[in-house]
């Protein structure tokens, strides 16, 4: 059944994993429990000539237990996926771990803009980049992405790693990932953008240290001395 | 016109006109923040006149006051969840 | 919607006033969700103060004393029609008539000096819910003002008898746009 | 107002067209919003259509553009929940049932009923003509967010978005004057004897989606009104640039949004509770708790909306308050499942058409509830919101009320509103193709959900991850097909037993509520005299009959009465 989802290529991808397997299985156990009870009853107590239904009002504790117990036993459960659920999300939404590599996206119609920083760590020096489309980041490095829009809601979408983040015009709303396997990977928009909605897709470069090395010696010949973990 | 009911509507009237020139005063008078509270307080007051006398609210039955309290709480609710998206912009 | 179709069930509150209440409760998160947006809004940028004090307060004090006298005379009217004198329901039917449309008129001529002055709807996020918030009242003070002249009418005519009772649901609607402008008024012109 | 005599003769167009009985309007309600529901059946066609097989001609129509896909998805959206869902489970049950059921002449404001089917007419009205303004319809998602929804440029769409804007405003002034109809209705016209807690179940549904979309449709009016001036007046109040916020519309839609999906659902349970109780000869199991659970569940559903909003910018912060309470509100709403399930413990049940098909909405919703714990989870969240996890997850709770739980109610009603008899036979086939097709369309949308695909994307082949879907995509699309086409089954039923169904006595299931005791269908005044209630709605099997079944209006022969009164005092 592992096959339900992409391939799973981010330090917290694995938890949102186990967050959904959780769910899954104590879903899958009530679904059949109460779907067999229901089927069960409708069959078993299908109408037969001379027997009359039980005058039933479920208006006594001892009735009404038979519906309370399960419920009480759904509330332990739904504490427990909301607590499981609430440390994951405090891991990926709260305090991030320090940048390694920092980039801003901008969302636009219907492509996205990657602004690194280049050499000198630094937005708005005359040594940035500025490419459409193509995001490339070193493998196992912790990446921050500073999400912005420049006209309407798009969302930046790493099914890979599991993320997903609306950005809105207007704001910046911090993301961070960690790729743990070098690859290409797409970054559709999962949010209405208009006509160019369905194509609008970025491109995920996860290079090993060599490879990101290599790409920064092309984009900075003469800024190639600073090593690539600074910024 | 019977005249208690309206002697009785004429006093709310100039009570509620008196509470304008208050907030105004206030307004005018005292620092930001204690000018807004007390601005809103009395607006909260005048609302509360108008709707216990004029709208006889006092004596009416459990029910009505539930049409206008509930709808006013959910009101608050909202008021108070979209702070941390625009108020303290997280 | 007069009172005696309605078989008593136990029911103090008749039918008509039951219906307008709950109209009145859904109108409050109209206004709830526009007055709460902002506040929000407001709290969330600067220089809204300094947007405001364009604003020609003393027109939106004549109006404050326009609204709220007309709640009075409305209810007047109310007290009225509770004892059938239906000659003082039109005279003060008439007056909160006249009021309403003071108020629209005040409101006109503030409006209009406002854009010519080069403030209009478009003129920034202030004037965006200045304008939105008195105007959405505003349509509600003529909503009332329209259902007043009927009534006014009714009165006059000696029609209104059999329907006494809608002088006070008015009435409670015409309280119910009067206390939105208690809160519109210190929130847009003192704030 | 002098109220029409009984006896009166009115002309064809004040007793059919423009007429102030219940029971006309119910039905007007219950054709336009069928009329709306084959537009809506076809916009579904065409999105299934195009996302098997991308830009090619779909039969019938032709080839689907990029944009034309948009307002294909928007108007799906807008159609099946503003002018399918609602006018049927709200409008047409709640006009047709709640004055029958709690032994009243009519509404407590008839001209007023009228006027608000009228002003729905109007807002119809005017959704068709959004589609044909150049521009096209609106389509910036039935959700509309700004700024794609604020400015023309960002979708090229023009008068379109003002004219939903309008037709949706128009749409909830119709539904807020039946709203304060119904609830007057109900507060001040019950027959007497028939105390708050005598009212079958269904009629204290229909009364609690009406307070909850009361109460929260205002500050949704209040954006529509900013959003229009947005793209009418210039204002800025949602385009950032003039200092406005997006997400500011966001929580105004989903405040009003999640009651919303409440305000859909209720009527839907109160209509299969009814159907199951009578069809297992049971009462209902726990029909009190059901009704304070069903209260409950719609004041916990005015805090929860911000669960739709976990990805887009909301205060990470607000994220785990907000699943907290989505966590609570499932739990009313399984208390009602789980007693409705007992209510067939012991029972004595035949599987007639209403019965399958309201057996089918509870199987259906137990589902869609489940996968509603996924998207309640913020973490899980991230990955499957708009994705087409999403979109299975709401279809199977919104179909659960909305197909299964209306159809279960025509099926059951048909006898009362129009005096023939449906056939089961069809009726059931009607069923199974239904449950069948319906399911073989959903569940694998789960799994394309799983495997990352957007929601409201034209072509999922232009994604490298995606195009190993193509074949699960197809097999969806033949599916939704079947499924459209085997509504015909219900639509040949309907017409047919119109004109040659056999003709319906006054009571054919030997059902207990009021309705059941006038004529079929009822005269203009309803009842002859006003019923007097003796007892609750689900007096089955009760020991004090002989037959499984005990009428609300009958009073108990003197020794029984007399056993009865001091076994209760």
């Amino acid at each position: 059944m592992s096959n339900w989802f992409p391939e799973n290529v981010s330090t917290f991808g694995g938890d949102v994993d186990s967050i959904f397997w959780l769910i899954f299985y104590i879903t899958t156990v009530w679904f059949f429990i109460t779907e067999g009870l229901l089927v069960y009853f409708a069959f078993r107590y299908r109408r037969k000539p001379g027997e009359k239904a039980a005058y039933v009002l479920g208006d006594t504790m001892t009735q009404l237990a038979w519906v309370l117990v399960p419920l009480a036993i759904i509330v332990v459960l739904d504490v427990l996926i909301d607590i499981r659920g609430a440390e994951v999300w405090a891991k990926i939404k709260g305090q991030p771990p320090p940048a390694d590599v920092t980039v801003r996206a901008m969302g636009k119609q219907f492509n996205w803009g990657f602004t690194y920083p280049g050499p000198d760590g630094k937005f708005g020096t005359e040594d940035d980049l500025q490419i459409d489309n193509d995001l490339h980041v070193p493998v196992g490095k912790v990446i921050h992405v500073i999400l912005t829009s420049k006209d309407v809601i798009h969302s930046f979408f790493l099914p890979h790693a599991r993320l997903k983040q609306d950005v809105v015009p207007g704001r910046e709303i911090p993301a961070w990932f960690q790729i743990t396997k070098p690859g290409e990977y797409e970054i559709p928009c999962a949010e209405l953008c208009g006509f160019g909605h369905s194509g609008m897709n970025g491109k995920l470069y996860a290079h090993s240290a060599e490879d990101y090395e290599k790409w920064r010696k092309e984009r900075w010949p003469e800024g190639a001395q600073q090593t690539a973990t600074k910024g | 016109m019977s005249d208690s009911h309206s002697r009785h509507y004429l006093m709310i009237w100039i009570w509620l006109l008196a509470l304008v020139l208050v907030s105004v005063a206030a307004a005018s008078i005292l620092p930001k923040v204690q000018a807004l509270v007390l601005i809103f307080a009395v607006a909260i007051v005048k609302a509360l006149l108008v709707v216990r006398n004029y709208m006889h609210l006092k004596n009416e039955r459990a029910i009505i006051y539930a049409l206008v309290l509930v709808p006013l709480a959910f009101v608050i609710i909202l008021l108070f969840a979209l702070f941390p998206d625009f108020v303290y912009r997280g | 919607m007069n009172a005696e179709t309605a078989t008593m069930s136990g029911a103090a509150v008749p039918p008509g006033k039951t219906g307008t209440w709950w109209f009145l409760a859904s109108e409050i998160p109209v206004f709830g969700g526009l007055i709460a947006s902002y506040i929000v809004v407001r709290l969330g940028s600067a220089g809204w103060g300094e947007s405001s004090a364009h604003l020609n307060f003393t027109l939106a004090l004549i109006n404050t004393f326009l609204l709220l006298t007309s709640s009075m005379t409305v209810v007047m009217a109310h007290a009225a029609s509770e004892e059938s004198n239906y000659r003082s329901v039109a005279n003060f039917l008439g007056l909160t008539i006249l009021l309403g449309l003071g108020f629209l008129g005040v409101k006109a001529v503030e409006y209009t000096t406002e854009i010519a002055h080069g403030f209009t709807p478009a003129s920034g996020i202030f004037w965006s819910f200045y304008f939105g918030m008195t105007g959405l009242h505003g349509l509600h003070v003529l909503a009332g003002i329209i259902v007043n002249v009927v009534l006014w009418i009714g009165a006059l005519k000696g029609s209104l008898a059999q329907n006494s009772h809608r002088v006070e649901l008015a009435g409670l609607y015409w309280h119910f746009v009067d206390i939105v402008w208690i809160f519109l008024f210190p929130l847009l012109y003192l704030a | 107002m002098s109220s029409e005599t009984s006896h009166a003769p009115l002309g064809f167009w004040r007793s059919h067209v423009f007429s102030t009985d219940h029971k006309v309007i119910a039905k007007q309600y219950l054709s336009l919003a069928l009329f709306w529901a084959l537009m809506g059946g076809s916009t579904a066609y065409l999105i299934r259509w195009q996302i098997a097989y991308p830009d090619s001609e779909a039969p019938g129509w032709g080839y689907v553009a990029p944009d034309v896909f948009n307002a294909l998805v928007t108007m799906h959206g807008t159609i099946m929940v503003f002018f399918v869902a609602m006018p049927i489970l709200l409008a047409a049950f709640g006009n047709f049932l709640i004055p029958l059921m709690i032994g009243a002449k009519d509404m407590a404001f008839p001209r007023l009923n009228m006027l608000s089917f009228w002003i729905f007419f109007v807002a119809s009205v005017v959704l068709v003509t959004s589609i044909f303004v150049p521009g096209g319809p609106a389509a910036a998602g039935w959700t509309g967010y700004p700024p794609l929804s604020a400015k023309m440029e960002y979708t090229g769409v023009g008068w379109g978005m003002n004219l939903w804007l309008l037709a949706l405003a128009l749409e909830f002034a119709s539904f807020l004057l039946g709203g304060v109809n119904f609830l007057t209705t109900a507060m001040n016209m019950r027959a007497p004897g028939l105390t708050w807690f005598r009212l079958p179940v269904v009629v204290w549904m229909q009364l609690t989606a009406a307070v909850i979309f009361l109460l929260s449709v205002g500050p949704l009016i209040a954006g529509a009104v900013m959003l229009l001036m947005d793209r009418i007046v210039g204002t800025t109040f949602f385009l950032p640039e003039g200092g406005g916020e997006p997400l500011l519309w966001q929580h105004l839609f989903w405040f009003f949004g999640h009651p919303e999906v409440y305000v859909l659902l209720l009527p839907g349970f109160g209509i299969i509770l009814e159907v199951i109780s009578v069809f297992s000869r049971k009462p209902v199991f726990a029909y009190r708790p059901i009704i304070y659970a069903t209260i409950v569940a719609g004041f916990l559903s005015f805090v929860v909306w911000a669960h739709h909003q976990y990805v887009s910018g909301l205060d990470p912060r607000l994220a785990m308050p907000f699943s907290i309470t989505t966590i609570i509100i499932s739990v009313p709403f399984a208390f009602v499942i789980f007693s409705i399930i007992a209510t067939l413990w012991r029972a004595s049940i035949t599987f007639s058409s209403p019965m399958l098909f309201s057996l089918g909405s509870l199987g259906v919703f137990i589902f869609g509830g489940l996968t509603g714990i996924f998207n309640g989870s913020p973490p899980v969240d991230i990955y499957i919101h708009d994705t087409y996890f999403v979109v299975a997850h709401f279809h199977y709770t919104l179909f659960s009320a909305v197909f299964f739980g209306s159809f279960a109610g025509i099926y059951f009603w048909f006898p009362k509103m129009f005096g023939r008899m449906m056939n089961e036979t069809l009726g059931k086939i009607h069923f199974w193709l239904t449950f069948i097709f319906f399911n073989s369309v959903f569940i694998p949308m789960h799994l394309v959900g799983l495997r990352g695909m957007m929601r409201r994307i034209a072509n999922p082949m232009q994604y490298e991850f995606l195009k190993p879907l193509e074949p699960l995509n197809q097999f969806i699309t033949l599916s939704a097909i079947l499924l459209l086409l085997s509504q015909f089954f219900f639509v040949i039923n309907f017409f047919m037993s119109l004109v040659r169904g056999k003709a319906a006595e006054r009571n054919p299931w030997q059902a207990n509520t009021l309705e059941w005791t006038t004529d079929s269908p009822p005269p203009h005044e309803n009842f002859s005299t006003t019923p007097t209630v003796y007892r609750g709605p689900y007096e089955y099997s009760s020991p004090d009959a002989e037959e499984d079944w005990l009428p609300q209006d009958r009073p108990l022969s003197a020794p029984r009465a007399a056993a009865r009164q001091e076994e209760s005092s």
